[in-house]
């Protein structure tokens, strides 16, 4: 495996609060990862809402400064790039962000905000640019038209792949994806996964994508590491995961997952109560007061992450000895008809795209 | 069924100021106690309103109930004053809304927000209504209740004040539970918590709930009966298991293909192309046909909710549709 | 009862030898006697002293007292509490008063009731100045206590004596029983109320929250006169307004109006002086063109006020070089009155070829402006002396004290000087009369108008009596509600 | 949020920003009225020289204080001159007042502020200081010991009175900043490599400017009254020079004598003020995006 | 909140030097020479020199801002230059009447402000907002100083309701001094009220959009304690930001309407100090001011955490 992008014992404290006097208030966002991203995977995130994705997302680009740790790409450390090099740098790592209402400056044109990281890194001529966003544009699946509008003018899905055309502008190698899709409906949603795995393959890139959605994920990712409180818990290949997932947050997370069929498993409540406190992480595994199989070393050492074999890798003292339950293979309860009826649908949208391209 | 009925809502059409075309169009369903009906539908599809509209709460103006009748326990919601209303309101019919942050007053303690409604409905005292509001805390299972009695909702986490809107809610024994998507700003983790949380609630109490949802999931998880909606109309009604192992409406047919399978992957998704059109440029006729690979002439006219047989509904010229009968191809795109 | 007078501005200290104020003098003359006092045609009279005496060369005055005298705080007035304050006044470093007895070189007890002063050379002049601050006699024994804070709490002879003072808000005076004309006062209290808007002070008077008040608009008159409940009063004042030119204070009297007196004569013949008192003041205001107004026996009918000639005053532009006619700057202090007087003339001169610009000023800047030299013309006003020498002889004498014109003549000096060592009035006129010929042509000042004192009150007081000097005297004043 | 999901079928139908934002203000019949207020009087001020009427300082002996009449349609005021030539002339000043004060206000003010929020810590502490310090000075006393430093006239007036607005300016901006900076697009900009000068002026500047606009016109308002004050003490428009201010700060002596010296100022003041006033509020309204 | 209260009052400090060592330079920066206003008629230069001496006029100004810091580190204002006394004392004199006159001019503003402003939003669009906006509105486009005569005009001079001017201790009689407050409180307070007003209505505008409204009118819940208890509470925040930045507003106002009613309050003291050039009067005042602001905010600070619990755990 060739790692494009990897991170070692990437840290990222936050001063929450800083009285006059006394100890600071730190929230230890992300606590030492480190991560190998191959060239040309789907690399995937998840974990519950604040341990760390973003963070750690943002950290991947050093949109924020790290604390402590390194960020390779391509022999160099971002961690600890000169600004001006850095921002060179800006032009084969990109992001797209989670909210596509309050991500794009609603005082520049569709085509300004499209033209613009090429214009920063001073790629093409004018006209050169112009045609180029016309090209990113009509790829993302909107008109040439457009770029004279502004973004308040379009829906959330458009606004979506406007902001995928941005980042896509300057021709980078490395997307990052902070819930690129959460933010939509169920419709606009798959309209966008497919558009990021068209041009995945198209443009040869590599792909970060952090999502709560755990069924995108499934759909989308070829690797997926799971976080728990600032920390990856298991990093295995998308299929293995929810097949056999290793540790036990993974498989309370896959358990909880309200499965969209009729006399489905029920959802299961593995975890009780919420998330413990960032700012005072328990002491062994943080997952322990949580955790169904915790054990008395679970209380005091804090496990680390240990390969497995088969590309797995799981931070869980108990890993070898628990047998844990993925997700067994759903097929959807349907009657005969419904099954018709539902590849006529496919075939009619296939047939529909073959005509012309989705708008 | 009728007779059981609690809640009736008929032909509830909401028109909003400047827009020809109503934005909620003929609405209907009943619902027995104990029962779930989920409402799925993609954003703006009208879900809230209709739900805000049997609560008294819509935005008067711009937004107007022109039409309809919700029949609750015998009494027309849409027709009373606004003083009985206010009776029934949080009393025999409660909602849960979807923003727990928002939707907490946040200059108020927890226990003042459901003892205020306690009061309001009891008519008890501050000292029973508070001892209320904490066996309602004890009953959503929030830890150490009596702490977080006298706290303001920041200090909660989310999925905490989520419970503290379903204690709130149910404070006072609802006979109707309307949820408006209650899960949503929530992690499945918590949100299974949540949802076993409403199911068990709703158990012991035998209340009907009206949940609202666009997750498939959720409502797999957790309707009797299931009602689609689509620009404003309700498009597919039934059993849960009626809408799920049956679909007949391409619009479900499409919302279905568009969710990814947790099973293997399994190339591109099926996706419903194109946006819901803004309530000022509604079709006439089907509300879908603008989207539906299926439409022809027919869907000119807007198709009424025919019956299948047993409950299950349909508002689709084409219904049922089966392979053979697929109708001609429409091949001019948006 | 209670007498409520509304003035037109706070006091400043009241202590007589480090006051400055005109209102500050209005509360005096009900606080502290004075040696002498002056009748409305501005003679001399006795006050605190009975009766007094020059010698032969002017060099010593010999004064006798009242004997019956006493102060607030129960001392007795005599000789030697008379030698005190006259020493304080001339010695105290803060002493303002020290100029106007400058001409004392000693004081001394002759005995209980009487006191000699020497003068270093004869004054005409000293007897008005101790009719006045000067002459205001304060408890020795106050004033050693006390220092220099005496001014916080005076205590002098006067009819009335200090009860308290909120600075900006009111000053408090009670009768003194132990006066030595105490039955000739017949209010308890007079409380003094500085409002400085005209239309408020006149709105308070009409609301009954005011007696009476001084210096009425006088373009208010015609109302107030008019009113049932209000009487008014009036006098023509000592001062003067005018427009003080800068002829010699620096670099800014170069420009023509400085340099050449016939530019400064075509400004006075452009003013019609009338006009402006018809139109700024309705009438009340005595129109002038001399240091003392047409009233005062020391007014000088030879130069009667010239009618303005708009032809002769562009034939003297013309003649002094200017045919296409000149631009001035005149400073003025921000106040609506003053400033419409200016505009007024601005539109007279500005029709004989004389553009002026006007440049408004907050009183201290347009004060150190106009000491500094940083001026080309000011109009500025003088509030009046009872001695003539006051309206002039500082004014244009080369080491004049306010000569911030910068004007210099050894003539005028001469004419100057004299008159003020002279006992002998026809000497005097003589003098003034002939310093005037000089002035009239330089006119390193032109003198506009001499205001009128108005006072409003309501109807019932009885006994006011307007003086020139615009006091408030309340001897045998009486109210009738 | 309501749903932005539209169509982009319907999309070519809807307008651009710029024409929304005046079809909103036009809908708006306030805002509407206030424009057309503030553009009465700035019409009327720069047509003042070409308009038929004497000279504001143009005396007339014969006739002082004088009531409306055929010849002074709005009287005459204390030494003869025209009411409405003066009222006319004094539009000039009143509305230069409002508007150069705020420029100065704005053009002080904003950068600073935009600083401050942009840079954080020092900057932004010494800055605040500073604000603070400005803000304890009540305005009128600084405004005053301004005017009086600068000597009385308009312009200084103006300074002074912009001076004294500027820590509005700063807070808002500065504040205004921060609320921007946490926005996506904000981040974005930085994920592609824009440096910090084209961030401010590209992404922070533009995006601050409504709420400057609406504070801008309600404080133009707030300075009209602020000279009218100044001219009170003395220290505003100098003779023979008309402001509306300053020809109050006269009539309030002849209230009885010439109620109509006082009348037009005073009317002329409330309806510029009550105008921009209008005028901002109706801005805010189209200016946010909230509510559509 | 101790911990809070003692940063905010560390952070003042630099403030308030920042502020007099502003006022300093700048009046030092005034032209006008001091000693000529105090020099009287007949500026004798004897005088002039001495009093240049007397007051350390002719000090760098350094060290004349060191003298005066240094003594007012001992509560040692100076005395006032024109007429001698202490400025402190004139202070304790002037402050009560000023605060007297900013409390009813606020409770006034608070009174006619925050009621309309509520009114005004709950009925949004209707006649009784556009009512209340016009109201509001000419209070914040009438000058003071002329509300203020045409009020003393009409209501003492022809009604002769109330007295036109001046000034009653309030320790001498409380209720006397109120009614001799009235008039300019209420002069004071009509130009607040409508800028308390429009921030109320706008405050109460948004809060009335958010969630929590909708869910406590899904309790069932009356519409006056939906508006007082859930709405108002939480508008209340910006109002009280709104309140104490008037606090500048209400000094300069007042430095208006005392003049026009004469009322010996700290306007008119400064006023007049700035004109006369009695520097140690105007610095005096400037710092108490400067202090009461400072001390205003933290009080603000201190009701935003009363009202707003978010903010209460730091
Ligand atoms: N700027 C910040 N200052 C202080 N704390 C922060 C900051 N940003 C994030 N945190 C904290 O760091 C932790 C991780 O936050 P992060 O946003 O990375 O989580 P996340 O996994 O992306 O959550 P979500 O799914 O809700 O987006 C959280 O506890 C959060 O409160
Ligand atoms: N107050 C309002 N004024 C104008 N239009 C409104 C208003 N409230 C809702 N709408 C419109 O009515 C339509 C239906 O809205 P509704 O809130 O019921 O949708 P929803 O199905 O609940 O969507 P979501 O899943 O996003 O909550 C939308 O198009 C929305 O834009
Ligand atoms: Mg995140
Ligand atoms: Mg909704
Ligand atoms: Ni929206």
């Amino acid at each position: 495996m060739t790692a494009i992008l990897s991170t070692r014992g990437l840290r990222k404290d936050f001063v929450t609060a800083k009285p006059l006097f006394g100890e600071a208030t730190v929230v230890q966002a992300v606590a030492g990862v480190s991560l190998d991203i191959a060239a040309g995977e789907t690399f995937a995130i998840v974990g519950e809402s604040g341990c760390g994705k973003s963070t750690l997302a943002r950290l991947l680009l050093r949109l924020i400064d790290p604390t402590a740790g390194e960020v390779w790409y391509k022999g160099e450390d971002l961690a600890s790039l000169p600004p001006a090099r850095l921002r060179a740098l800006r032009r084969d790592l990109q992001f797209i962000f989670q909210d596509p209402f309050s991500s794009l400056n609603p005082q520049m044109s569709v085509g300004a905000l499209i033209e613009e990281p090429m214009r920063v890194h001073s790629i093409g001529t004018r006209t050169e640019r112009r045609a180029k966003v016309a090209d990113l544009l009509t790829r993302v699946g909107l008109r040439p038209e457009h770029a004279d509008r502004y973004p308040h003018e379009f829906s959330g899905g458009q606004r979506q792949r406007i902001g995928i055309a941005r980042a896509l502008a300057s021709g980078p190698t490395v997307l990052i994806g902070d819930e690129p899709v959460s933010a939509l409906d169920v419709s606009i949603q798959a309209q966008v996964v497919n558009l990021l795995e068209d041009l995945k393959d198209d443009f040869g890139l590599t792909l970060v994508i952090i999502a709560h959605d755990l069924a995108v994920i499934r759909h989308m990712a070829d690797r997926v590491a799971v976080m728990y409180l600032g920390e990856v818990v298991e990093c295995a290949p998308a299929g293995d995961l929810y097949a056999h997932p290793l540790h036990p947050y993974a498989e309370a997370l896959l358990a909880a997952i309200p499965v969209a069929s009729y006399g489905a498993r029920p959802a299961r409540t593995m975890v009780e109560g919420d998330p413990p406190n960032p700012i005072a992480p328990p002491p062994g595994c943080k997952f322990h007061p949580r955790c169904p199989y915790a054990t008395d070393i679970c209380r005091v050492e804090r496990p680390v992450l240990a390969d497995m074999g088969g590309g797995r890798t799981v931070a869980c003292h108990r890993a070898t000895e628990l047998s844990l339950q993925g997700l067994a293979d759903l097929e959807q309860a349907r009657t005969p008809a419904a099954r018709g009826r539902f590849a006529l649908y496919a075939q009619a949208m296939a047939d529909k795209t073959a005509h012309n391209r989705p708008e | 069924m009728t007779a059981t009925a609690l809640l009736e809502l008929e032909g509830l059409t909401i028109a909003l100021k400047g827009v020809d075309q109503p934005i909620v169009d003929n609405v209907g369903f009943t619902l027995a106690r104990g029962e779930t009906l989920c409402i799925v539908g993609e954003s703006g599809c009208g879900k809230s309103l209709t739900s805000l509209a049997l609560m008294g709460l819509l935005q008067t103006p711009p937004l107007t109930v022109t039409r309809g009748m919700a029949r609750f326990a015998g009494e027309d919601l849409l027709a009373m004053p606004a003083a009985r209303l206010r009776q029934i309101r949080g009393g025999r019919m409660a909602m849960i809304f979807q923003e727990p942050m928002t939707s907490l007053n946040p200059g108020l303690r927890i226990g003042e927000q459901i003892a205020e409604s306690v009061r309001r409905h009891k008519g008890v005292g501050q000292a029973e209504a508070r001892a209320r509001a904490l066996e309602m805390l004890r009953r959503v299972r929030i830890p150490a209740p009596e702490k977080r009695l006298d706290e303001y909702p920041h200090q909660l986490s989310g999925g905490m004040r989520q419970r503290a809107m379903i204690a709130m809610a149910l404070a006072n024994d609802p006979e109707l539970l309307i949820a408006d998507e209650p899960t949503t700003a929530l992690d499945v983790t918590i949100q299974a918590q949540i949802l076993k949380l409403m199911k068990s609630l709703q158990q012991e109490t035998g209340a009907a709930m009206v949940l609202i949802t666009h997750d498939l999931g959720v409502v797999a998880e957790m309707a009797d009966k299931v009602a689609v909606m689509y620009g404003g109309r309700i498009i597919e009604t039934g059993t849960a298991e009626q809408v799920f192992t049956d679909p007949q409406h391409p619009y479900t047919i499409g919302l279905m293909s568009s969710m990814p399978s947790l099973g293997a992957r399994s190339g591109r998704l099926v996706t419903v192309p194109g946006t819901v059109p803004q309530p000022t440029a509604m079709p006439p006729g089907c509300r879908f046909s603008t989207r539906c690979p299926f439409a022809t002439g027919a869907c000119a006219t807007v198709p009424p909710l025919t019956d299948l047989g047993a409950g299950h509904r349909v508002a689709c010229a084409h219904a049922p549709l089966t392979a053979t009968e697929a109708p001609a191809m429409r091949s001019t795109g948006t | 009862q209670d007498l409520r007078i509304g003035l037109q501005d706070d006091a400043d200290v009241l202590d007589p030898d480090q006051a400055r104020t005109f209102v500050g003098r209005i509360v005096f003359e009900s606080l502290c006697d004075k040696l002498v006092d002056i009748t409305p045609d501005l003679e001399i009279i006795p006050q605190l002293a009975t009766g007094w005496e020059f010698s032969e060369d002017g060099l010593t005055l010999t004064m006798t007292l009242r004997d019956d005298v006493v102060f607030h705080d129960g001392t007795p007035f005599n000789a030697e509490a008379a030698v005190y304050n006259l020493d304080r006044s001339r010695n105290l470093p803060e002493s303002r008063r020290a100029s106007e007895v400058s001409s004392i070189s000693g004081v001394e007890v002759v005995d209980a009731t009487t006191i000699r002063i020497t003068l270093a050379a004869p004054d005409a002049t000293l007897l008005a100045q101790l009719s006045d601050r000067a002459g205001m006699m304060i408890s020795p024994a106050a004033a050693e206590t006390m220092g220099l804070d005496f001014g916080l709490t005076p205590v002098c002879s006067g009819p009335y004596s200090f009860v308290e003072r909120i600075q900006q808000d009111r000053i408090v005076l009670e009768r003194f029983e132990g006066h030595w004309d105490a039955a000739n006062y017949h209010f308890d209290t007079v409380t003094f109320l500085p409002i400085p808007d005209t239309t408020v002070r006149l709105a308070n008077l009409r609301a009954g929250d005011l007696d009476m008040l001084e210096r009425l608009a006088a373009t208010d008159l015609t109302s107030a006169s008019a009113d049932a409940s209000l009487e008014t009063a009036q006098a023509t004042s000592l001062g003067y307004q005018a427009m003080t030119i800068n002829v010699g204070n620096g670099e800014r009297s170069g420009g023509p109006l400085g340099q050449d007196a016939r530019v400064r004569q075509a400004l006075s013949l452009s003013i019609d002086r009338s006009v402006i008192a018809q139109v700024v003041f309705e009438g009340a205001v005595a129109p002038g063109n001399q240091p003392w107004p047409p009233t005062s026996p020391w007014y000088n009918a030879d130069f009667p006020i010239q009618e303005r000639d708009v032809e002769a005053a562009r034939a003297l532009l013309a003649e002094a070089g200017y045919p296409d006619g000149v631009d001035i700057t005149v400073q003025v202090a921000n106040n609506p009155v003053q400033q419409q007087v200016m505009q007024v003339i601005q539109a007279m001169a500005g029709e004989a070829g004389i553009r002026i610009s006007l440049e408004a000023k907050e009183f201290a800047t347009l004060l150190s402006d106009q000491t500094a030299g940083a001026y080309e013309a000011s109009q500025v006003g003088w509030s009046g002396r009872v001695d003539p020498d006051g309206n002039l002889h500082q004014f244009v004498t080369t080491d004049g004290g306010i000569n911030d014109a910068g004007y210099s003549n050894a003539e005028v000096d001469a004419f100057l000087n004299g008159a003020r060592v002279s006992n002998d009035i026809d000497a005097r006129r003589a003098a003034y009369n002939g310093a005037s010929a000089i002035l009239m042509e330089d006119l390193p000042l032109v003198y506009l108008y001499h205001p009128v004192w108005i006072w409003a009150m309501e109807t019932g007081i009885d006994g006011f009596v307007p003086y020139p000097d615009g006091m408030i005297r309340l001897a045998g004043l009486t109210l009738t509600e | 949020m309501t749903s932005l999901a539209t169509n982009l079928a319907t999309s070519e139908a809807l307008p651009r920003r710029q024409s929304r934002v005046w079809r909103k203000f036009r809908s708006n019949k306030a805002a509407l009225l206030g424009g057309i207020i503030v553009a009465f009087f700035v019409i009327v001020a720069l047509l003042a020289p070409l308009l038929p009427v004497p000279g504001p300082a143009v005396t007339d002996w014969g006739a002082v204080r004088q009531g409306p009449s055929a010849a002074h349609p709005f009287g005459t005021d204390e030494i003869g001159r025209d009411v409405l030539s003066r009222m006319i002339w004094g539009a000039r000043a009143s509305l230069m007042a409002g508007v150069v004060s705020v420029g100065i206000a704005v053009l002080v003010g904003v950068p600073l502020g935009v600083l401050s929020g942009y840079l954080r810590g020092w900057t932004d502490a010494a800055i605040s200081r500073v604000t603070e310090a400005l803000l304890a000075a009540p305005f009128l006393i600084l405004a005053i010991a301004l005017a009086a430093f600068l000597g009385p006239s308009l312009t200084n007036a103006m300074i002074a009175i912009g001076i004294s607005a500027v820590p509005i300016f700063i807070r808002l901006a500065r504040g205004q900043t921060m609320s921007v900076m946490t926005e996506d697009y904000v981040e974005s900009a930085r994920a592609v490599g824009l440096t910090h000068w084209a961030l401010i002026t590209r992404y922070i500047v533009p995006n601050i400017f409504p709420p400057i606009l609406v504070q801008g016109t309600l404080t133009i308002a707030t300075a009209i009254i602020a000279e009218a004050s100044l001219s009170f003490l003395g220290l505003g428009q100098q003779p023979p020079a008309p402001s509306w201010g300053s020809m109050l700060n006269v009539a309030k002596n002849f209230l009885e004598q010439a109620p109509w010296m006082a009348l037009y100022p005073g009317a002329a003041i409330f309806l510029v003020v009550l105008g921009f006033n209008l005028l901002g509020d109706g801005l805010r309204d189209a200016l946010d995006p909230r509510d559509h | 909140m101790l911990a809070f209260l003692g940063r905010r009052l560390l952070i003042a400090i630099p403030t308030i030097i920042l502020i007099s060592i502003f006022v300093f330079t700048l009046q030092k920066l005034l032209p006008g020479d001091p000693v000529l206003v105090l020099a009287g008629e007949e500026r004798d230069p004897a005088v002039l020199e001495y009093l240049r001496e007397q007051y350390r006029l002719n000090d760098p100004i350094i060290v004349q801002y060191f003298t005066w810091i240094g003594n007012a580190l001992t509560g040692d204002l100076g005395i006032s230059l024109r007429t001698q006394e202490p400025v402190l004392a004139l202070i304790g004199q002037k402050l009560p009447v000023t605060i007297q006159l900013a409390v009813m001019a606020l409770i006034i503003a608070i009174a006619i402000g925050v009621p309309a402003g509520v009114l005004s939003a709950y009925k949004k669009g209707t006649w009784i907002d556009w009512v209340a906006n016009v109201v509001a509105l000419s209070g914040l486009s009438v000058p003071n100083f002329w509300l203020g005569i045409m009020l003393i005009l009409l209501i003492s001079v022809k009604l002769g309701w109330l007295p036109a001017s001046g000034y009653r201790p309030f320790a001498d009689d409380p209720l006397d001094s109120i009614r001799v407050m009235l008039m300019p409180a209420f002069v004071l307070g009509t130009g607040l009220a409508a800028t308390l007003m429009r921030h109320t209505r706008s405050a109460m505008l948004s809060v009335l959009k958010s969630d929590y409204i909708r869910t406590a009118r899904a309790k069932g819940l009356a519409e006056h304690v939906v508006l007082i208890k859930h709405a108002l509470r939480n508008a209340l925040v910006p109002i009280v930001t709104v309140t104490t930045l008037l606090f500048g507003e209400l000094l300069a106002g007042a430095v208006l309407t005392e003049q026009i009613f004469n009322i010996p309050g700290f306007g008119k003291l400064v006023v007049d100090a700035v004109f006369n050039r009695d520097y140690a009067v105007v610095q005096g005042i400037v710092l108490c001011t400067g202090i009461a602001f400072i001390f205003m905010n933290i009080l603000a600070d201190a009701a935003y955490r009363v009202l707003n619990p978010r903010m209460r755990d730091e």
